[in-house]
């Protein structure tokens, strides 16, 4: 196994799957001779030919509404959105169509189809780049959603994504693109949807969070075992179908919760976690579930994103109300 | 042979119910049996939905969208397709789909509110109706490329009215087949209104053909009550889409005699005068009934007995459609995803035990309604 | 006052709007000569005429955006979408642009329009008519989501809405449109954004809904009382921004909450409330706060749409599991 | 007078630096001042987005999008609009900002992150970049729409490139302002690619100033590095949209040097070939000055000192942006609403608890930065 990063992780995945696959094909907005704005395409096409991987032109609701079609004739597309706040064109494909196909047509036509898209903020992107909506797309049923935040999850959850019969939302953490490195298994490797990944384990509190908010959510747990709070931190990775026995089992030990999002706090991820655990563990929780997320405003122009994400401070305060409630 | 863009309308079989001279060739080059389904499909057409809108009268299906006025159109261009072809209709296109092998019980169990109805038979290539207007015209670009990807000869199909033209999901789809080449058919009922609005609101463009320009593919303007002309022009179209020359924009001109749906008053927005003209003067039935009885296919007894045979076939459709089984509650559950996750399989449960009845297993086969 | 149904509140909080504001126009499919599908517009295109009232093309982005240019140019657009699952086309104009210009333009474009839709079920309405997908613009920061039900309501949130100088997205329970009646003040009357309703007090729990499920938390409550357990009915109203204080206070009274909507449930707006509850009033609950809403399905054709929606045997369920915990 | 339709290019200034025949005609049309206009913009605009670029290659601000090329395209068609047009641009259009009146230093400001950048004085009608491809179009048109119900003569302008045109938005803009015949004008930098899609993958016309003919709107094609014919074929154009001639869409044909934005690598999808002919041989700026040269309007001195007066104006603006207090994190939560909920105050509560540090409300004025 080689150490990679993790969108070498997503790069390695799109490979292994046109590779072994021949229904796969990628398709969007620059991902063939340019190889992706972030290279996640790298050489695919020069490896591949332009009938596996194919620039489209410049159309959302084109590019993913073409991948439906090409399902429903038996293709495996994996559809690249250059940016997560570039899907909205692409929106009423998705929700109307792509998420009730199968509910649609009776089983008929499943649209099994790949939505790749990167996410969030951290890299000092230009405006309107760095939006984090997952939970618009949690909130439809008939999607799958999720999130890698290690290179071997990037590759392990796209092939698992890709062989899943039902449309996935596959969503990039740019922030650590490179900055996250770890060993990626070769040949054909599944991370299969709707387990999340216990990176830490501890009795405390459970933290519990995805993507570039993953080494933050770390990083505190690290800090506060030096006072001898011990925390579990959980990457939930698959923010539909979720993995509620993990979660659950956490918080019965731990009693209290700390859920870390970058997306706005109003109807983000974290209210489903809430409740979710108000149902399940009400009798086991010793503080209020606390929410450590982005502001409810819009996601700022870079010069404020540190302002605007949430940061160890934020959710060290987060830990420390939890703990003394 | 069809020349690239054509918008003059192409029109063979005159209102009156005379060839022209083009329109005598094309017609003679059809055997006898072709020359009476095109017929037979229109008043088979005609008759169900006629039916259907009695039927939602009486209450016994929801909100319908009748199409009578646009048989021509409809059963024109299915009859020009191929059983390997993928079809992408919206909400109007009963007739289509009957053509290419939805049971007429289907249809019904769809305006009934059961989503068993889009169910296609196996080999039935017809995606279900789609109702947000112009959806299906990137979906049905995806199939032909697929189709094209694959080399496999079928082609994709997509219906879609006036209104359409002026969705963004219109736009994309004709440019990305445009782009590409693709095997598609983007066929366009222009019934001239969108529900109240007139294509001269919708479109500073007097026709729908000349749009094709804008994507470099090659558009004809039909007469969409003409059967002979819209059956010909798609078989143009189609035989250009398997030979690689890519995608035909079809403009059929045609006109819904009735309301929008059955919720719909045309009276409140149509003139009287030009309903009457489109319905005395232009109706594609007639048109296609007088040419067949002035050829002497036609008798009034074989009238007759077809129309008997069709009501026949649609009663027992609604007979059909009315016995089938209504599926458990359950079934709301059945096909969201292929395998349930956890919390799926708890809300199914929380019914269950609301419903205090069966576990919803016994979930009749919906291919058989 | 005279008594009218929800429909002629909204229609007359149009016409109120029309005649007071001469900025005001309104524009949507078929809202002109045919008075729009529900007959919300009927005759307004005759009283103001076609530069007032305003067919347009059928292109919901299009219809969105124009609304978002003319708000910049000095008018104070009314939008219909037509029906809710209609929205999405229009979906990067809502969220990109009318929810962030205030922002982008450090207040000098406050984007105040109002964009109204129908919405949910119960109508036994063709195939994707029946969709209440809320949740998805109230996480969205920057815009306020608004859904009256009752006619007085219907009026007073449109009037406010349209005075408000932020982007309103303004729901219409189409289900009650005509079943609900009520007084409706004439001339300008404004409902503030922002406040709920407590249509019933009570001391046992507290039932949260809005739109069309109030008139069946009603009938619960009503059920209940002769049972002896009195439910406190809070008609949200205003989805965001929520009035908390109201909301609060009443969960403090009980410790016990129900929450219903007829979106699905994961992700839906229940889980912020439930959310915000467990924040704020942790230490007052009882019992589990308790969601009954639609089922994570996509939304069914209206054979189904019964055993989709909550109805009282759901709620009552709810009611006694919260009261018997 | 602009014919109808023109999809030949029209071009007055070769890229030799000599005017056609007709341009002899606008030329001399115009005063001293105007044509020095022309060039002393285009000059600012390049050396303004020089500089932009070594600034981000020294880490002093974000990425950055380049437009050197493109001079004569945004210079032309701005110097024609009036101070009460509407100016939607993209995030390309710099020389379009700063002559409708965006302090350069607010430009930078924006390529620096900050949300100030986006603040007009008072009286310029520019609004912020639009990112997201052909959303600025829409509202363009509803903008222009406005113009026209108030009965006002101000007109909207849409800037996008080739990519845009594949957008389901640039159909809707373009199809609304036919029907309405509304004051608004399209204009279309095609430089050749869509990041690394060439115009040919974009789409299947090989203009796209034919898409016009889709919308019943007039079109022009113009050399986009002949600034002459830019801004003549601008001024025709809002001209007759003023008088109630509704819409155009214009493509101004050029060509971006640079690469897409600085984090882009143009070597890895352009020919070099390609790339000398445009920068060697088409340059707009150089062309321009051949012109003004060969008439005497022009000396060496003439062009250092004006270099010298840009360079210190950029500089100055430079310094301002780098001086220009940064707001302090409360004010993300300065313009979501007016007014804002509990909610909001409380979560600004949150994060001055955490900053320790004043509540605010010292917001430097962003006007002047
Ligand atoms: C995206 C979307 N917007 C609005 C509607 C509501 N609607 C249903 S049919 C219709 C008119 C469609 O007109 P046209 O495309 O001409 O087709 P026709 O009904 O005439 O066959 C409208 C506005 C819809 N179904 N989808
Ligand atoms: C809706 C949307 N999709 C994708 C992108 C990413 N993107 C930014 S610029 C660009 C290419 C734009 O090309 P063109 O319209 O020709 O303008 P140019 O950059 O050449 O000026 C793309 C794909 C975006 N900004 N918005
Ligand atoms: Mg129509
Ligand atoms: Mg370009």
């Amino acid at each position: 196994m080689a150490v990679k990063t993790l969108i070498q992780g997503i790069h390695d995945g799109m490979r292994e799957a046109l590779r072994q696959d021949l229904r796969v094909v990628v398709l969007g907005e620059d991902v063939g001779k340019n190889g992706g704005v972030f290279r996640a395409t790298e050489g695919l096409w020069q490896e591949f030919g332009e009938e596996r991987v194919m620039d489209t032109p410049l159309a959302e609701a084109g590019i993913v509404g073409a991948a439906i079609g090409m399902a429903v004739n038996g293709l495996r597309p994996i559809a690249e959105i250059q940016f997560m706040g570039f899907i909205y064109p692409a929106f009423e494909q998705i929700v109307t169509h792509a998420a009730r196909l199968r509910t649609r047509t009776q089983g008929q036509h499943p649209a099994s189809l790949v939505i790749r898209a990167p996410y969030g903020g951290g890299i000092r992107a230009p405006e309107l780049h760095s939006d984090s909506t997952e939970s618009l797309f949690v909130h439809i049923p008939g999607l799958k959603v999720v999130v890698p935040s290690t290179p071997a999850d990037a590759k392990g959850l796209l092939l698992a994504a890709v062989k899943d019969p039902d449309p996935v939302i596959y969503l990039e953490p740019m922030q650590i693109y490179r900055s996250v490195k770890g060993e990626v298994p070769d040949g054909w490797h599944e991370v299969p949807l709707g387990k999340a990944r216990v990176l830490r384990e501890g009795e405390d509190v459970t933290l519990i969070t995805w993507g570039a908010m993953v080494p933050l959510a770390e990083k505190c747990a690290q800090a506060w075992a030096g006072r001898g709070i011990s925390c579990e931190v959980i990457d939930v990775r698959s923010l539909y179908p979720l993995d509620e026995e993990t979660i659950i089992a956490s918080v019965k030990k731990t009693g209290r919760v700390v859920i870390v999002h970058e997306a706005p706090k109003t109807a983000g991820l974290g209210a489903e976690l809430t409740a979710l655990i108000n149902e399940q563990a009400f009798l086991w929780l010793e503080a209020p579930i606390t929410r450590v997320t982005g502001f409810d405003v819009p996601v700022p122009m870079f010069a404020l994103e540190n302002a605007f994400r949430p940061d160890q401070e934020r959710v060290d305060r987060a830990i420390s109300y939890v703990t003394s409630f | 042979m069809l020349q690239q863009t054509r918008h003059d309308m192409v029109q063979y079989l005159r209102p009156n119910g005379w060839l022209t001279d083009e329109g005598k060739k094309v017609w003679g080059g059809l055997s006898r049996e072709q020359k009476l389904d095109l017929y037979r499909w229109m008043v088979k057409v005609r008759l169900f939905d006629r039916r259907a809108v009695i039927l939602q009268r009486q209450g016994r299906i929801g909100t319908y969208a009748p199409l009578e006025g646009q048989e021509a159109a409809q059963v024109g261009s299915a009859l020009a397709l191929g059983r390997e072809d993928w079809i992408f209709p919206s909400y109007r296109e009963h007739g289509v789909s009957m053509i290419a092998g939805m049971p007429l019980a289907h249809i019904l169990l769809y305006w009934m509110g059961r989503v068993e109805g889009n169910t296609a038979p196996e080999g039935v290539r017809v995606l279900p109706p789609y109702v947000p207007i112009a959806t299906q015209m990137p979906q049905a670009m995806g199939a032909a490329w697929a189709s094209k990807l694959k080399r496999e000869s079928s082609l994709a199909i997509a219906y879609f009215g006036d209104g359409a033209t002026s969705e963004g999901d219109f736009h994309e789809a004709c440019n990305f087949a445009g782009v590409f080449q693709l095997p598609v058919l983007f066929f366009c009922q222009n019934n001239q209104y969108a529900i109240s609005v007139p294509f001269s609101r919708q479109s500073a463009t007097s026709t729908v053909a000349e749009k094709g320009q804008a994507y470099g593919i090659p558009s004809v303007r039909v007469d969409g009550n003409d059967v002979l002309a819209v059956y010909h022009v798609t078989a143009e179209a189609a035989e250009r889409a398997r030979n690689g020359g890519g995608a035909t924009l079809i403009e059929a001109v045609t006109y819904r005699q009735g309301s929008h749906t059955t919720a719909d008053d045309a009276t409140r927005y149509r003139d009287p005068e030009e309903v009457r003209i489109w319905v005395e003067e232009r109706d594609p039935v007639d048109r296609c009934r007088r040419l067949l009885e002035r050829e002497g296919l036609l008798s009034e007894e074989y009238i007759a007995s077809w129309e008997e045979c069709c009501k026949k076939e649609i009663q027992e459709a609604v007979d059909a459609a009315e016995r089938a089984k209504a599926p458990p509650p359950t079934h709301l559950f059945n096909h969201v995803f292929e395998t349930l996750p956890p919390s799926l399989l708890r809300q199914r449960e929380e019914l269950v035990r609301k419903e205090g009845g069966p576990d919803g297993s016994e979930n009749p086969d919906p291919r058989h309604p």
